[in-house]
């Protein structure tokens, strides 16, 4: 047993990482023959993050999470098929085609917006009484956002049940964090708001697990928000587009590098070494997950298109005559 | 009919929408003093759990009425002086408004905002009515000129499922107003002729709205009929009410107190000039703020900031006497 | 005369300043890697003190900017994404636009602020074009069309004392055209018939200019001669050069992409009802995108965002074959 | 000697004092009986914050003060005259009648952006190789803007000439910074960029200037940017506008308190107990003051009125034609 795991959990947190995983090479795949338009900000590589949070969170709980987070979604259990309906701008899409990779089932376009957003949930959960934890989830570069700073501070302040995950990976698009801060760790800024801060290794799935669900529940117990900051890495370039640029930022010995502490492979090899399971259920699980993904994949390229006039449909919620104009 | 102030409606709407909904509250910059007047004495009734200060941050409130608003509150956000739309310009107009949108109707936004305008030797970043940005932006957004109006346009919009501002306009806030004891709403998007004429279409927002009525009433002794129409909601634009006014006068004047380029007048304008085309019979005029901020000094005030009464009656008269 | 792209003609203007002006300096996200492609290759010329890589942190760098041009810098702003313009909403409109007139003449602000467009499902916070914003908030914006006016224009900008906000539209950036190897300049305010023409103006912006000379070039073999309008700068609008062409037309379509409601092509449209009234034989059509977000998915991208050259001929039809 | 300062320039420093003190108070005065317009408020009993710093500042040194920074910038040396000049809007007023109290000097009316400005004028020094340096200073509630924020990372990532003032005087209008942050001190924000941060006895000009030096002599050196916290109060109501509201979110014996630390008072007595001066000499000085603030307002008040078209002029540094527009 790890962490009070049993080999049926154990072998889902597995499957939570590998359809993580396969999801997002298979959305880059498809976006590299035009079956997926747009600009796609793959996290491969920052599994355990998504899948440590979704690990710690209880029923009723949200996380809200940065423009990398598609293998998250689908580690928390939205079926991918919808997510590549959306990714294909498919009527029957997770946002009805309207949303598309940057604003996926309520990942803002904007960084960082989702920290005041999840303040926000987590306002609304307390007000209602009810024990839900809201998560808010950024990178190194989306940290130093001012809107961000605001809202922890409320957080702190309110004693809010929320958590702040930083998905430091190291990088905003080419620039280093340690370009960005003069500190070591971005959990230090909890300080600014008197609240708790800790850094964790964001490629072990059961250290961000740990620390994540202590966090969540004293946030649920209601003492407030605190900040988790994990160390992680993302193997692909920051997104589709500035791939083809081969921006000189890092070296290859550092992907390597990171590679070596891969959070698929490796929680694969530990469940293997401490016989929690053996290779073959590992293939199994392989195997089951390919045919989850296969069958998103068909069910988008078979979905219709939206219909022209969805185009005009969401705009408000309550009615008014006269809008939206259309432009011609 | 009882008669009161026009902040006094505002506060009555919002008061007995918070007593039927246990899903609103009232957040801003010291709103548990009532600073603006708005929410004088609710503090006592509802408690700090419903009527929130907040420090100062703008942007980052703003954000937080949004995500309590996707998850199931109906936020009331006030903000202290109007600029402060800037600070929380990218939460309101491209977070508030657009996640109905982008979520495919997955995620609901009622949050209502309340904007206090001002002017009046307070100058440059204390003075500026931005109600033109969110019209541009595509917000719900009102601007109620009477007591009536106010507790009735506020009410749909706090009971609205998206984002509403409202634009409460400088120095009528205290005038009064015939207003009924019982709640009741005006829908959003419905404007009202305000006063019936033949001659001239007058289109005024807020404050202007009353100027127009004192010019027509002063034209009337001279034998000219101004009809004065009062869109109360900026947007979504009562296009079909402006547009029956206008096949009857064929003349238009629009008075709006925000900058004048690519300003509320200028959308009038636009429309008037396409779909009300063969209606016209004169060129349209626009009385607007001029385009630059608002000088400290009152003498130079008011070379930027229309009164009303005077710059209208010109107008007019430049129309009607040709 | 030797041709070039437009945005290389962008990063020419750029250069050529850069080296004759030490108090101009190129900041903004990913800018030593050149990521948006604009300044590639200075970062080796000029050195990180003046190409300057800035934090996640659109407000506080716009910010930054505004400071050191009061100080006597002549700051170059780039901005990753256009909408990041809301994010720093405050600082453009409220503080970097206000300070020569609220410090009385004390303080300038001479920022240039480089803005590339985009859409093509990429969606609803991806996809804004926020000129019109900008010239609401009186900010002079320029908007160029080719790669010769690129480089003249973007030279004014960064010689200008004031804040100017250059839009780079989308599409047209890997254009080429013929450039002059010299620095030149356009002076702003000042457009450009692209096309002469006598049965009808049509005003177009950025990208639409060169569809409208497409839509043109087509119509000709059906007998309709078009006039292209190219204001070039969207703040100030010329004016003159606009009220002379449709003095000869009498006819007009404004072409311009962004948001309908109180967009550029309202302005237009409302100085032209007034200002040219006499002179309109037809009513004032407008193709902007329509009142919403812009979808993701492709198909629905195409009902929001004009193409510009259908659309703008099956206008014409309707006012020329009326 | 007090701190290695001379009778004359502890005499000169009362003097600063005194006159920041009876600028705004008189402004006051003139603002109740409607001889000066607009909303106004008075730094009454922070004295001791701007003249610490104005001590401190070095000759091309800048600092970008706050709403109730009108004493300061006569302590500066700024002559009343066209400052009182400004608040009546008249022609030969500081910004010719077009700014205002709120906007007076480059005072901005958006709390907070002054620490972005004043970076910016850091970064314009260091750029131009020149040994000046900036202050950039803000409220309590000004703190949690975050605008602010974002510039203090920048200034301390580019080691920028700088240095930040809190004037922590307890309450942004009603609210107190109790409330609005966890921290005790909001100098420990300084945590959040990894820069010093130090708190001080605001109300003890020799503390301020003391510190302000240090911290402005290390920024001067090259070693960056700090948060210098002052610890003050305000005796008058937030604003002109707000004290019609008697709002009771403080004591008056909250109030009385304060008052017995009074900047200006204190430091007369000082000087007498110490021995440096003379009550005379004390007396001589106040008269002094006095006559400089009463010629100030007969100029002011003998000014003539803006001519119409000023509302036209200083909008564009570069003129084009068209702009700007009238409106009507
Ligand atoms: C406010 C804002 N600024 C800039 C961008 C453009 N952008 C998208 S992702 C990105 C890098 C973000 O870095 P980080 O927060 O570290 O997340 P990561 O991409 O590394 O996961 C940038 C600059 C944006 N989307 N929003
Ligand atoms: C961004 C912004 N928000 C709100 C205001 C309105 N306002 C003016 S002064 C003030 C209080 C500021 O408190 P603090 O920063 O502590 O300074 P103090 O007034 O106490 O000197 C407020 C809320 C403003 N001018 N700017
Ligand atoms: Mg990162
Ligand atoms: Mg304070």
């Amino acid at each position: 047993m790890i962490e009070n795991f049993n080999k049926e959990k154990c072998l889902e947190i597995y499957r939570q990482l590998k359809i993580a995983r396969r999801f997002e090479e298979k959305t880059m795949e498809l976006g590299g023959q035009g079956e997926i338009l747009g600009s796609i900000h793959a996290g491969i590589g920052m599994e355990a993050v998504g899948v440590g949070v979704t690990l710690a969170l209880k029923k009723g709980d949200i996380a809200l999470k940065t423009h990398r987070a598609h293998g998250q979604l689908v580690a928390e259990g939205v079926d991918p098929k919808y997510l590549f309906a959306e990714l294909m701008g498919k009527e029957n899409g997770y946002n009805k085609g309207l949303g598309g990779s940057m604003h996926l089932a309520g990942l803002s376009g904007v960084l960082g917006v989702n920290v005041p957003m999840a303040s926000g949930a987590a306002l609304a959960f307390k007000m209602k009484k009810e024990p839900r934890v809201a998560v808010g989830q950024y990178g190194d570069g989306a940290a130093n956002l001012g809107p961000l700073h605001e809202a922890m501070n409320m957080a702190a302040i309110w004693t809010l049940p929320a958590v702040f995950v930083c998905e430091n990976n190291g990088y905003a698009v080419s620039t280093s964090s340690k370009y960005s801060t003069l500190l070591k760790n971005l959990s230090e800024r909890a300080k600014a708001y008197g609240i708790p801060g800790e850094t964790v290794d964001g490629m072990d799935v059961i250290e961000v697990y740990k620390a994540a669900s202590r966090l969540i529940e004293r946030a649920r117990s209601g003492q407030g928000p605190a900040i988790l900051e994990c160390k992680t890495y993302r193997y692909e370039d920051h997104s589709k587009s500035t791939a083809a640029q081969k921006l000189a930022y890092r070296t290859n010995e550092e992907i390597e590098e990171w590679r070596k502490k891969d959070p698929v492979i490796l929680w694969a090899a530990r469940l293997v070494k401490e016989n929690v399971c053996t290779k073959e259920e590992i293939a199994a699980m392989d195997a089951s997950v390919e045919k989850t993904i296969d069958e998103g994949v068909e069910f988008a390229r078979n979905s219709p298109l939206p219909p022209l006039e969805l185009a005009f449909k969401y705009m408000y919620a309550t009615e008014c005559q006269g809008i939206p104009q259309r432009g011609w | 009919m009882r008669e009161i102030r026009y902040l006094k409606a505002v506060s009555e709407a919002i008061e007995t929408e918070m007593d039927n909904d246990p899903s609103i509250f009232y957040m801003g910059e010291d709103v548990r003093f009532a600073l603006k007047g708005i929410v004088r004495g609710f503090i006592d009734k509802f408690g700090p759990e419903r009527i929130i200060d907040t420090p100062i941050s703008e942007s980052g409130f703003t954000g937080i009425a949004t995500g309590a608003a996707m998850w199931g509150m109906r936020p009331i956000v006030e903000f202290q002086i109007s600029m402060f739309c800037f600070l929380a310009f990218d939460e309101l107009v491209n977070q508030a408004v657009k996640w109905y949108y982008m979520s495919g109707g997955r995620y609901k936004v009622p949050v209502t905002y309340i904007v206090p305008l001002n002017f009046g030797s307070i100058a440059g970043q204390h003075s500026d009515s931005p109600h033109s940005f969110m019209v541009q932006g595509l917000m719900k957004t009102i601007m109620p000129a009477t007591a009536y109006d106010a507790k009735g346009l506020v009410t749909s919009a706090i009971r609205d499922n998206d984002p509403v501002i409202v634009f409460l306009p400088a120095g009528i806030t205290g005038k009064k107003g015939d207003v009924p004891e019982e709640q009741y709403t005006i829908p959003i998007g419905v404007g009202e002729i305000k006063r019936q004429g033949t001659d001239i279409t007058v289109v005024a927002t807020g404050r202007l709205v009353l100027k127009a009525l004192e010019a027509a009433e002063k034209l009337e002794s001279e034998g000219y009929s101004i009809e004065v129409f009062d869109p109360r909601t900026l947007f979504p634009l009562d296009k079909p009410m402006l547009a029956k006014s206008v096949a009857k006068t064929g003349r238009v004047v629009i008075m709006d107190d925000s900058t004048r380029t690519c300003g509320f007048a200028a959308e009038v304008a636009a429309f008037l000039s396409d779909e009300c085309f063969s209606s016209l019979k004169a060129p349209i005029k626009r009385i607007t703020r001029a385009d630059v901020p608002v000088p400290f000094s009152l003498t130079l005030e008011k070379q930027v900031v229309p009164d009303g009464v005077n710059e209208l009656i010109e107008k007019i008269y430049g129309i009607l006497k040709k």
